[in-house]
């Protein structure tokens, strides 16, 4: 329903301004690091993402070839080449020393002493002549200041999506979420609904156990159920880390945080609908399937959404109770193995959170279709 | 997994110790699980060398590591389910683990092996050595790959340009820095920010200049607590630390940056133009963040953080530090590994990649990939002292803590002095 | 492939399964006791018999959950908490009286107050506004699903996002973190943002709430949704500006679910860890409780002693939240 | 047998008693009516029975057993609830068929009932709508149409008409009617505002004042003998007019009254030798008081004519600020507001309340 | 001036046209009574003039000024919704309050206007309880007592009295009465099912059907000269008989016509030559017919007897499943079913229809 057809406003505009500056400012990071992503590793620690967009002036470093790389020319050696290489750019200054990295224009001749001059075009093309040969092996260090244009690559996401076993791991991840997800959803909307709509002692009790238990540390219970999980596994002969295991594991953890907005949103739900259901004969059982579950799913979804980032995004979980090994490794953990020991790799890291998070986003989209408004419209009439 | 190097036909590696471990060991069917610290880059070389063994035995050799690896190898080991082999860095861990009970002695075999094999077998030997639950010290850990850490790394270029020479003493070095200051440079770069870890590098620099001021037994005991952490020699060191790193002029950005730059970003000052700094200490690790396409010895090279010309009597100390393969599960294929590891084979396949240094004399030095590591290797086997990176050896919660926010609380205005007290403040605490 | 089959297959055994348990044991309890029949006096009986059962039944597998992956963790911490470093010696409160006379422990309580006081606030506001604001725009959807986004971003991706922001330079060097190109262009000077004591709490509590206003605005969203349209056209009639339909009219009919969705982020605040560990480790003066619990429980060795003491201690932070909660779930069920 | 007995129920919210000491006998077959001022107290005594509110005392039986702790299903009865109380996320069939096929019907069956109940109610065109695009008219006829196509034994009706047109009101009060007609044995409990429907649809009707029963009749014996002052008042619109007056003489055959600043009247009701001199309230309704150029009962300046068509109201102030008395004419009068008129009353159709607003003949 | 005037205004839900072409102007200072049957728009018709819903087509003008576009607070009206829609999170007193409170009107003055209002509406005990606690027709004086707070140039009430009882309902009536009286300035718009509110409330009524206005005039207009077969069968309780028939001659003074299957009557309404042999509708209303010995304009067998104790009705069943034919006799009368009644009526209250359903007055 658009109710109110009349509020075109000076306060739309101000919606849409705020509305603006939230989503900028809360974009802002991200598209920095999505741009960062399609730049190479150099350029990321040397200038700021937002520069990869315009063309700038950058300083760079070459060497000239070396002693093998001349030729006689008419009587003088002469070593040409390019300093840019491949990439595009329009040289405006050069130098030959560190301290003075401009200190010829572009096309100048720089004198390299014992009659030896450098020029570099504006094109990058160098040209080294001497009238005695060259003879070091090294090459001439060259400074140029470039102006070059936005450069980006794929390579990053290429590396990260060709790295062996990722295939893999994404259906891992897959197969861990997926469950864990629904599980948790299913077993918490029943005691969300028990919480909220149906009378036993100790009701109040468990509600304040379920608020009390959001606060458990993860780490905390980790090793006393990994221990529980190889004990049980040793009667009965099972590997301990097996998805089922996982899959309670997250289905434990996300529980408090389920339960507790599922019973919150169940309770507001009209009374006299489910009593309407009681009256026409339906069970519990019925009500819940029947009423409750299709009247809560804003609530289920925004659940899901959070249940499943969490699992996806879960590095820790998935590691202690399935292991690190290559066949039952996770995307993340797979993503984080790319990374080397030190945890450098910046580039693989941006290009792998933008690899990972377009699941949860197609999660997010797909599910924010039933955060519907007026659910509940035609229900009972009253305030 | 395809063997690197086809056995036999390179003479830089010893196949006959290949073949004969090869004949010795038969392992066929059964399952190895190593962890290890090894991602990424690092997990591929790894990898290379283990297929060696998986080809010599016929084991299944399953390879894992984790980004909390440190972390998880706790969990493991406490709920019950460790790998057979794990290989950690930190001797302060491995302490923790083995009066846990959580490690298998490795018995005589392996100790006398080590004392009689690796460069500085002594000192090697004593940090295997750990307490176990009964008190009584035994062998549990088996050094494998060592790292430098008393390298100053700079560019050949830029030294040649302003005509500055490699310093021999600690002496020089400081004058070398003042010079670079007169010359309007910065001589420095130093970064402490490594996410969680912030700090460590700091802990290097002042275990480095510990051992060019004190002997190697102060050294030992500071790492032990024996002598506190706010002793006036302890201080001394974090001062002196404090002469390159607390001084606007010497680094590049000012000491403001110090503690903010990550440590995998400051050398890249070595190689702007105009460079921000002419000097960064840092390990052997540490070309791998270098910009793409630098060469080594060609654009950068590296010199021994030299001693102090005053102090003749302590020789040429070198700060190190390594990984120690523990068996945690005792099987025969652990065991098998741990002697593979006594094989140069071992060593040469790592040494022929990247990264990788080893006090294994046996082990041929021809094989290492390039020159660096070749020279890296050189100051390994000739150092006169071998002193093991102190922040490692440290209880975790100083080593992986106090020290390193000590270090940066220091850099960021505390002086040397109460720095060091709250550090010794915590390690009384955990006593 | 053919991994992709075993996996879909363990998804659909999983799931199906858990639904399954509902079903069955529903039906068993309704087979047992025959809610329905000719005699509706004993059908009630059964029924009523039934209704002492069914909810236990419900909850039996959430309990068990519950049980198994929490509450037996707790029951360990606290019984850990009364040990050494080790777990195997008995040392009754010492690990307490440590606690409170160190100093590490004071600073990240102050810290953790500063965050408890903060980021719930800031991110259920912003949530809020988000909720509230983008429902009246045309392209809402599409803004809602941008601020969502950090939500979605893996934790290492949102710590290497956030470095890039607070990324110092020296002065007179291109500035490569946003925030201090920003002030340098203004004309100041750079700063290196995460070593500022006390303040730079506050930059590391932007992440969090940047990260969970998408987490507080989905389920207001959903809140605001449920709001019986008539009453916002009746203060629509009233007179009331938009503003004052949103402060007066919706506001207090989502009142219950603010205060959940303010009662879990701070329940999150007090476990956040994460984001100090990675920006700081804790240092310049940003530790924070359960920082400091994860580095006693497993740096270097770990003293799970204190790491479970210091747990048991922001598990009892939450006491107060606690009460309040079963205050508010009372209040409601009395309206009924 | 009674379908539905009530002893001594009793209703509170926390202190609030909302219903005290009710009893009541309900036959099988009869369809009682519920009516009273609004907060009463009507829907509450439904819901009690439909077993949706607690009973805070008393017992409750349906067909001869204890119902006070039966779940709502088993009672066998079906409840229009005041609010329609429609599940929104579900059709118009869907909601009617829910009750069907929870008892697992056969679907053949299920359309029958839906189709055959949507007829009656007019809703055919809506049947695949959701509640939130129906008006108001149409989603309460919706939740009459859940509980015609449940079939149950007893029938709550919480003011199902009260949105609806007049023509569809008449319409579905027939249907109610006839549905009672062709299931005699279903009983039926009707809470209803309007009088028609009370009065046309009740075998008896149920008067609730504040919480307590006033009387328990038949239509006419309610319209003809009310109990006491608010029965008289409540049943007829306009309500009866009062008019205060004292006992002048009293015996087997009548009692003579005199009217407060008016004459006297000879009421054909029994009286007592020891009324004499007390006062008393003698009631006439609107419709039974004619245009006389006799002795008046009344007389009085007009103050309002409400021209009805049909009938003709003339409304009276009364000096001192009591309710105003109404007369209700037949047909259409050319009165003016101002003017004088005089009324009188057939002396049988006229009532007469001792000083606690009791009747006369329930004395 | 008008105070409101609708031209041409159109509403469709997507494909569905609820309302069409509707002109109507309503004068300043009227109560103007919108009846229909259910579903037939007059909420819809309502939201749209307060601005709550958008116009399909057409334009709204409130006091001269086109409203179209304007937002509903600007438009100086107040609206009882059909369904309440109290704030569910105040209290009855905030409730009525808050429309003076956003205006930031004084606090007295907001208090004596709430008081005053819930003094009315009787809800005075109530004042301080959240609407949850309130039984449906405490709710809807709630919702009436806000809009009366706020004392707007045009009113809209939907169903404002459908929930109260009668005694209440008449006095609320009354209420909205003065209201109006009091204030003559201010415009009503009304939505009712009632035909006694309808009647003697409106100045005009608007009588919607399908979408269409069938008729707008005085109560007493719409009673006496209905313009066609709807309006004269919505009007008036029962609705009007409908006997088939033939014109059998045609006049300026008269139309005599002969009832299908009964006798001839002359009705004293002018017709055309071209009448004659048409069929057409003969109309009389059930409080027109009277039992009569003579010769009878219709006669049949009762099939039920409604004793409502003022009045009597008789229902009849013609043959072919028509409508039922309605009686509806003054006072008690013991007649049963299944006797045989004979009816006439008085010629003068005789209503003719054509073939179109058209009325004869209005061609
Ligand atoms: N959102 C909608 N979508 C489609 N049709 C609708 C919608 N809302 C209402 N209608 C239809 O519009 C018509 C007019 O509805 P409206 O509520 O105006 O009726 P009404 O005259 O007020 O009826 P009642 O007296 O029963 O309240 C109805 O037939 C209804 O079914
Ligand atoms: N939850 C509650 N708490 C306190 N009082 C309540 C509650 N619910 C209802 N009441 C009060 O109980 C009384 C009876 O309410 P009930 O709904 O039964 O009235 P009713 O006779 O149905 O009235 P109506 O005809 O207006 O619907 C009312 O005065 C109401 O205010
Ligand atoms: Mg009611
Ligand atoms: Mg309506």
């Amino acid at each position: 329903m658009e109710a109110t057809p009349a509020t075109k406003s000076p306060l739309t505009l101000v919606t849409h301004l705020t509305v603006l500056l939230l989503v900028a400012l809360w974009t802002l990071p991200t598209a920095g690091l999505f741009i960062s992503s399609l730049r190479d590793k150099d350029q990321l620690a040397v200038s700021g993402w937002w520069t990869a967009l315009s063309s700038s002036s950058q300083s760079l470093q070459g060497r000239t070839g070396a002693a093998p790389d001349q030729k006689e020319e008419n009587g003088v050696y002469v070593i040409t080449g390019n300093l840019l290489g491949d990439t595009a750019g329009r040289v405006s200054a050069f130098g030959t020393t560190s301290r003075e990295p401009e200190a010829y224009e572009a096309g100048a001749a720089a004198d390299l002493g014992d009659g030896a001059t450098l020029t570099v075009g504006e094109d990058g093309a160098y040209r080294l002549e001497s009238p005695v040969p060259f003879e070091s092996k090294r090459g001439q260090r060259v400074f140029v200041t470039a102006e070059q244009p936005p450069r980006f690559t794929l390579d990053n996401y290429r590396e990260v999506l060709r790295s062996e076993g990722i295939g893999r791991s994404f259906v891992n991840s897959l197969t861990v979420a997926v469950p864990a997800t629904i599980i948790p959803i299913l077993i918490a909307a029943f005691a969300a609904y028990a919480l909220a709509w149906m009378e036993f002692p100790g009701r109040a009790l468990l509600i304040a156990a379920v608020v009390g238990l959001l606060v458990v540390p993860l780490q905390m219970s980790l090793i006393p159920l990994l221990r529980l999980y190889n004990g049980v596994a040793e009667v009965f002969g099972v590997p301990a880390k097996t998805y089922l295991g996982i899959w309670l594991a997250h289905t434990g953890f996300g529980m408090p945080l389920a339960i507790y907005l599922l019973r919150n949103y169940m309770a507001g739900l009209p009374r006299e609908v489910l009593e309407s259901a009681r009256v026409d004969g339906a069970s519990d059982f019925e009500i819940f399937t029947k009423i409750i579950l299709p009247l809560s799913f804003p609530a289920l979804a925004s659940f899901a959404i959070f249940q499943f980032l969490w699992v996806w995004n879960d590095l820790l979980v998935a590691i202690v109770f399935l292991g690190a090994q290559d066949e039952s490794l996770v995307l993340t953990g797979r993503l984080v193995n790319l990374l080397g020991s030190r945890g450098g790799n910046w580039e693989i890291l941006t290009a792998s959170a933008f690899i990972t998070i377009v699941v949860p986003l197609l999660v997010f989209f797909t599910l924010q279709r039933y955060l519907v408004r007026g659910l509940l419209a035609g229900s009972v009439k009253g305030g | 997994q395809d063997l690197m190097f086809k056995p036999g036909e390179d003479a830089r590696f010893n196949w006959q110790s290949y073949d004969d471990f090869a004949a010795s060991h038969k392992l066929d069917g059964q399952t190895l699980t190593i962890f290890g610290p090894w991602r990424g880059d690092d997990q591929t070389l790894v990898e290379h060398m283990l297929a060696y063994f998986v080809a010599a035995t016929g084991a299944d050799v399953r390879y894992s590591s984790s980004e909390n690896y440190e972390q998880q190898i706790v969990i493991d080991t406490e709920a019950g389910s460790p790998p057979d082999i794990a290989i950690l860095p930190q001797p302060g861990l491995i302490a923790d683990l083995a009066r846990k009970g959580r490690l298998i002695p490795l018995g005589d075999g392996p100790r006398d092996f080590i004392e009689n094999n690796y460069a500085a077998g002594a000192s090697w030997v004593k940090l295997g050595t750990y307490e176990g639950p009964d008190a009584s010290d035994a062998f549990y850990a088996f050094p494998y790959k060592a790292d430098l850490k008393s390298l100053v790394w700079y560019s050949p270029d830029n030294f040649d340009e302003a005509g500055y020479e490699v310093p021999e003493t600690m002496e020089d070095l400081k004058a070398l820095t003042e010079q670079i200051v007169a010359d309007g440079g910065t001589p420095w770069c130093i970064g402490l920010g490594s996410g969680g870890a912030t700090g460590w590098p700091a802990t290097d620099w002042v275990e480095d200049l510990m051992l060019r001021e004190q002997p190697e037994d102060v050294y030992q005991q500071w790492t032990t607590n024996e002598i506190p952490f706010n002793d006036p020699r302890v201080v001394a060191a974090i001062e002196d630390f404090g002469w390159f790193a607390k001084n606007d002029d010497f680094v590049a950005g000012g000491v403001q940056a110090v503690g903010a730059t990550d440590f995998r970003e400051s050398p890249a000052g070595l190689f702007s133009s105009p460079p921000k700094c002419y000097l960064h200490h840092q390990a052997s690790f540490i070309p791998t963040f270098f910009p793409q396409g630098v060469e080594a010895g060609l654009d950068f090279d590296f010199f021994y953080f030299p001693p102090y010309a005053s102090k003749p009597e302590l020789g040429k100390p070198v700060l190190g530090a390594g990984t120690f393969a523990m068996i945690t599960r005792d099987t025969p294929a652990a065991r098998a590994f741990i002697e593979w590891l006594e094989t140069p084979i071992a060593h040469e396949v790592w040494m022929a990649q990247s990264g990788f240094l080893t006090p294994y004399k046996a082990a041929n030095p021809e094989a290492y990939a390039n020159d660096l590591l070749r020279a890296e290797g050189q100051i390994l086997t000739e150092a006169t002292t071998f002193g093991f990176d102190g922040s490692d050896l440290m209880p975790g919660a100083i080593g992986a803590g106090a020290f390193w926010t000590g270090m940066v609380d220091f850099v960021g205005g505390a002086s040397a002095e109460d720095a060091a007290t709250k550090i010794q403040n915590a390690w009384q605490a955990i006593k | 492939m053919q991994q992709l089959f075993w996996a879909l297959g363990t998804v659909v055994i999983g799931v199906v399964g858990c639904a399954g348990y509902f079903y069955v044991s529903n039906l068993v309890l309704d087979t047992l006791l025959p809610g329905r029949g000719p005699d509706p006096v004993r059908a009630g009986r059964n029924i009523n018999r039934a209704n002492l059962i069914r909810p236990w039944l419900f909850l039996a597998p959430a309990i068990l959950a519950l049980g198994i992956y929490l509450v037996y963790p707790v029951i360990e911490s606290v019984w850990l908490s009364l040990h050494d470093r080790s777990g195997q010696n008995f040392v009754g409160l010492s690990n307490y009286v440590w606690m409170l006379n160190d100093p590490g422990f004071r600073e990240s309580m102050f810290n953790n107050m500063l965050w408890l006081l903060v980021v719930p606030a800031a991110a259920t506001g912003f949530g809020l506004a988000a909720a509230a604001l983008t429902d009246r725009i045309w392209w809402g959807n599409i803004a809602k699903s941008l601020i969502f986004m950090p939500m979605a971003i893996s934790f290492v991706g949102a710590s290497v996002i956030w470095k890039f922001i607070y990324d110092y330079r020296a002065p007179g060097e291109p500035q490569i973190g946003i925030l201090n190109a920003l002030v340098t262009w203004f004309g100041g000077d750079p700063q290196a943002w995460l070593t500022i004591p006390f303040w730079n709490n506050f930059f590391l509590m932007v992440i969090l709430v940047w990260i969970q206003t998408g987490f507080a605005m989905v389920i207001l969203s959903a809140a605001l949704r449920g709001i019986p349209e008539e009453t916002v056209e009746a203060a629509v009639l009233d007179g009331a500006n938009p503003i004052q339909i949103f402060f007066r009219i919706k506001m207090p009919q989502i009142w219950g679910t603010i205060a959940v969705v303010w009662t879990t982020i701070t329940i999150l605040v007090l476990k956040v860890f994460d984001i100090v560990l990675a920006m700081t480790n804790g240092q310049w003066r940003t530790q924070v409780l359960a920082n400091l619990m994860f580095d006693w429980m497993f740096r270097g060795g770990g003293d799970f002693g204190r790491g479970a003491a210091i747990a048991v201690v922001i598990m009892v932070l939450v006491i107060p939240i606690m009460v309040w909660n079963i205050r508010r779930a009372n209040a409601e069920m009395k309206g009924h | 047998m009674s379908a539905v007995t009530l002893t001594e129920v009793s209703k509170s919210y926390g202190s609030v008693e909302v219903l005290r000491n009710i009893n009541l006998d309900i036959e099988k077959g009869e369809l009682v009516v519920f009516v009273g001022p609004s907060g009463c107290g009507k829907s509450t005594l439904l819901r009690m029975i439909a077993g949706l509110e607690k009973i805070s005392g008393g017992t409750l039986e349906i067909g001869g057993a204890r119902m006070n702790e039966v779940p709502p299903a088993q009672r066998g009865i079906a409840m229009v609830f005041q609010s329609y109380a429609l599940y929104p996320h579900m059709t118009v069939r869907d909601n009617m068929a829910f009750g069907m096929k929870i008892a697992k019907r056969p679907k053949g069956e299920i359309d029958k009932a839906v189709e055959n109940a949507a007829r009656i109610l007019q809703l055919t065109p809506y049947l695949d709508r959701l509640p939130k695009a129906l008006s108001g008219g149409q989603r309460q006829r919706v939740a009459i149409g859940r509980a015609i196509v449940r079939d149950p034994k007893v029938f709550l009706f919480d003011e199902p008409l009260s949105n609806l047109d007049a023509a569809l009101r008449v319409a579905t009060r027939i249907e109610i009617a006839q549905l009672k007609d062709n299931m005699p044995e279903s009983t039926m409990i009707y809470v209803t505002h309007d009088q028609v429907e009370a009065m046309t649809l009740a075998s008896r009707i149920v008067v609730l004042h504040g919480g307590d029963i006033e009387q328990v009749g038949t239509p006419l014996e309610l319209y003809e003998r009310p109990a006491n002052v608010f029965v008289a008042r409540f049943i007829g619109s306009p309500a009866m007019n009062m008019f205060p007056a004292r006992v002048t003489a009293a015996g087997p055959d009548g009692t003579t009254v005199e009217i407060e600043g008016g004459g006297a009247v000879a009421v054909p009701i029994p009286g007592r030798a020891e009324d004499v001199g007390s006062v008393v309230k003698l009631g006439v309704r609107p419709e039974d008081l004619t245009l006389t150029d006799g002795p008046a009962l009344y007389s009085g300046e007009i103050s309002i004519v409400e021209a009805l068509g049909e009938t003709t109201l003339l409304y009276f102030t009364p000096e001192g600020g009591a309710d105003p008395i109404i007369a209700k004419l037949p047909g259409i009068h050319r009165l003016g507001r101002g003017q004088t008129a005089r009324l009188s009353a057939d002396p049988a159709k006229l009532h007469l309340f001792d000083a606690e607003e009791k009747s006369y003949l329930y004395r």
